[in-house]
């Protein structure tokens, strides 16, 4: 993990409705590689992009956020999910996709659900905040 | 009539102002984000659990798959349809309201 | 039965295209008549013909190109909403004296008439946007 | 006014912000040249756009909402405004801008408030539908 | 830190989101369709009057104006800027984010 | 002080490219930094040399070109962006055998690490966009 700036990816979108998400996540995938302090925090609908089982066959678009995992292999400092926002919409934590990392063993799970003052501070910690 | 809807109603008001502007007997389809209604559990289905009493609700199923959504997931009496259905219904009734 | 589309979000940014686009191909299938499909705001950007998305993304504006050729479909493109947002085709890039056009194959550029007159002529209007 | 087809146009969002309004004003007045039955309903943030005092220095752009009381010259049904979408916004029937029609003296404004169920039955009786 | 909002509140949930999650002693500056969150006599107003005991408000001149919202429409506390003012917003707090 | 400015939308349909105009223009006059702005998703169509928008309304794209011109502007349009939605320069209307490029002066065209890059060095960074 480098001592690079703290940024924050925050997406607020679901999947596919439109493609805020799908491009915001290139970004995250390019900052990974630039030894940054990388996050990402799904808020509001963005909890819907960690919803299994999305099957874009019938629908004829990239079903991008399979891509979600390819984190866990980069140097991401941690994905956070609002609590708040997952019980709004009937969401059950234990039922989100999982983004693991640690190559060798002892894996270890990055996404981590926080309640809406945690994800306060998370926020305004940081140096850079990106959002679409 | 016809009355199409493509917002999540966590993120806008379109579902809202449709519910109060569709007469009751109407049908009300749900497309792209706006699938997310249907989904039980969630802060809206008291709303939507209403507006079952007074409409014919469907989703389009493309978008609920791609969103992982069973068919386990819906609040009960809404109703899937894929494209062919969709059209459908707009055959079906004389005009179409697109809530954006 | 008789239908026009109307479209009002560009390529990939909402689903908007990808849906009417789904609806059109579906109506035509079933054997119904899409008058004309009309592109206005930035719906318009489904005009282009520079695009190159990523190979395993939807080819949306070839997919609409495809479909007017296959089923002789009537793309229509509002001028003004064209003019505002970069799309041209031959003519209107000579009269503005501007490089090179760049509307698709497939793909006219006409006034709002063109949707005022579908819409009293087609028996259903469906608008696709955001 | 001809018998031709009865098309409402809707408006849902108020101006600068977006430029559907403005470009839905555009269709509705070429509309308008085509002998049909043409009204706009105003409802939700569409209200917004009748607000009187717009002034657009600042801002540079153009105030196309004045725009409207053009609708006056043409043969216009009549333009809907949902009472309730004025409530929640805190806006007063009064203080809507006026679309005067009826060149030879016996003016009379357009405008109309109608309440959620009238409009209903506005938005029920109409041939064609056009929003965005 | 400052919090921009370019959302109306009746339209989206964004300016709902930036008082759960912006914290006490933020500013917040609504521009664009945001500034209609500052409209007195809204439904919105209650919302707006706790988080001015929170929270710096602003908005942009600009929209306002363009608007027809003048200062006597303002909830009581909220503050107009300018561009420049904007821009010593963003120069004042470490760090930005769009709530859009 | 030194800002990335960052534009989400395209020209026209939303408000954010000239509200992140403005506020690039006004921070430039205060004498700050700019040291980038960074055109994405549908914010690359700001950078389409082929809008001729009516003389009444804003020319944000004249606008933008201007000011890169005057103040020495660094307008990056995102590359993966604008090849999903048609904004060319000329190598990559080349590459793709496209007909001709659309690329206005003042922009060009590179990939997200010219944002990532920006939003490190820069001590601003502010998102215009829906």
């Amino acid at each position: 993990m480098g001592d690079g700036k703290k940024i924050l990816f925050i997406n607020r979108r679901g999947p596919y409705g439109t493609i805020y998400a799908q491009e915001a996540l290139e970004v995250a995938l390019v900052g990974a590689v630039f030894d940054q302090k990388i996050s990402l925090a799904f808020i509001d609908d963005g909890v819907f992009l960690l919803r299994p089982g999305q099957s874009t066959v019938g629908l004829q678009m990239k079903q991008f956020t399979a891509a979600y995992r390819a984190l866990g292999d980069f140097e991401i400092h941690r994905v956070y999910v609002e609590r708040e926002s997952l019980q709004v919409r009937g969401m059950k934590e234990e039922n989100l996709m999982e983004i693991v990392t640690g190559p060798d063993g002892g894996t270890r799970n990055l996404v981590k659900v926080v309640s809406s003052v945690e994800l306060m501070d998370v926020i305004h910690s940081q140096d850079v905040l990106l959002n679409d | 009539m016809l009355h199409t809807v493509n917002k999540s109603p966590f993120e806008k008001d379109s579902l809202n102002t449709c519910f109060r502007l569709a007469r009751p007997g109407s049908d009300v389809l749900l497309i792209e984000d706006a699938v997310y209604a249907a989904l039980a559990g969630s802060c809206f289905e008291p709303a939507m659990s209403e507006a079952l009493a007074r409409y014919s609700v469907f989703v389009l199923k493309a978008d609920l798959e791609a969103r992982g959504i069973d068919s386990g997931d819906l609040i009960s009496g809404v109703r899937a349809v894929d494209y062919s259905g969709f059209v459908d219904l707009a055959v079906k009734n004389d005009t179409v309201q697109s809530w954006l | 039965m008789n239908f026009v589309v109307v479209v009002n979000e560009g390529p990939y940014q909402h689903q908007a295209s990808y849906t009417a686009y789904r609806f059109t191909r579906s109506a035509l299938e079933k054997g119904h008549k899409i008058m004309r499909v009309f592109f206005y705001h930035d719906g318009v950007n489904n005009g282009t013909s520079l695009t190159v998305p990523p190979q395993d993304e939807p080819q949306i504006v070839k997919q609409w190109c495809q479909l007017a050729q296959d089923r002789d479909l009537d793309l229509v493109v509002c001028v003004a909403a064209a003019q505002r947002r970069g799309i041209m085709d031959h003519r209107e890039a000579e009269r503005h004296e501007l490089s090179a056009p760049n509307l698709a194959p497939g793909f006219r550029i006409a006034g709002l008439g063109q949707l005022i007159d579908a819409s009293i002529d087609a028996e259903r209007l469906l608008v696709f946007g955001d």
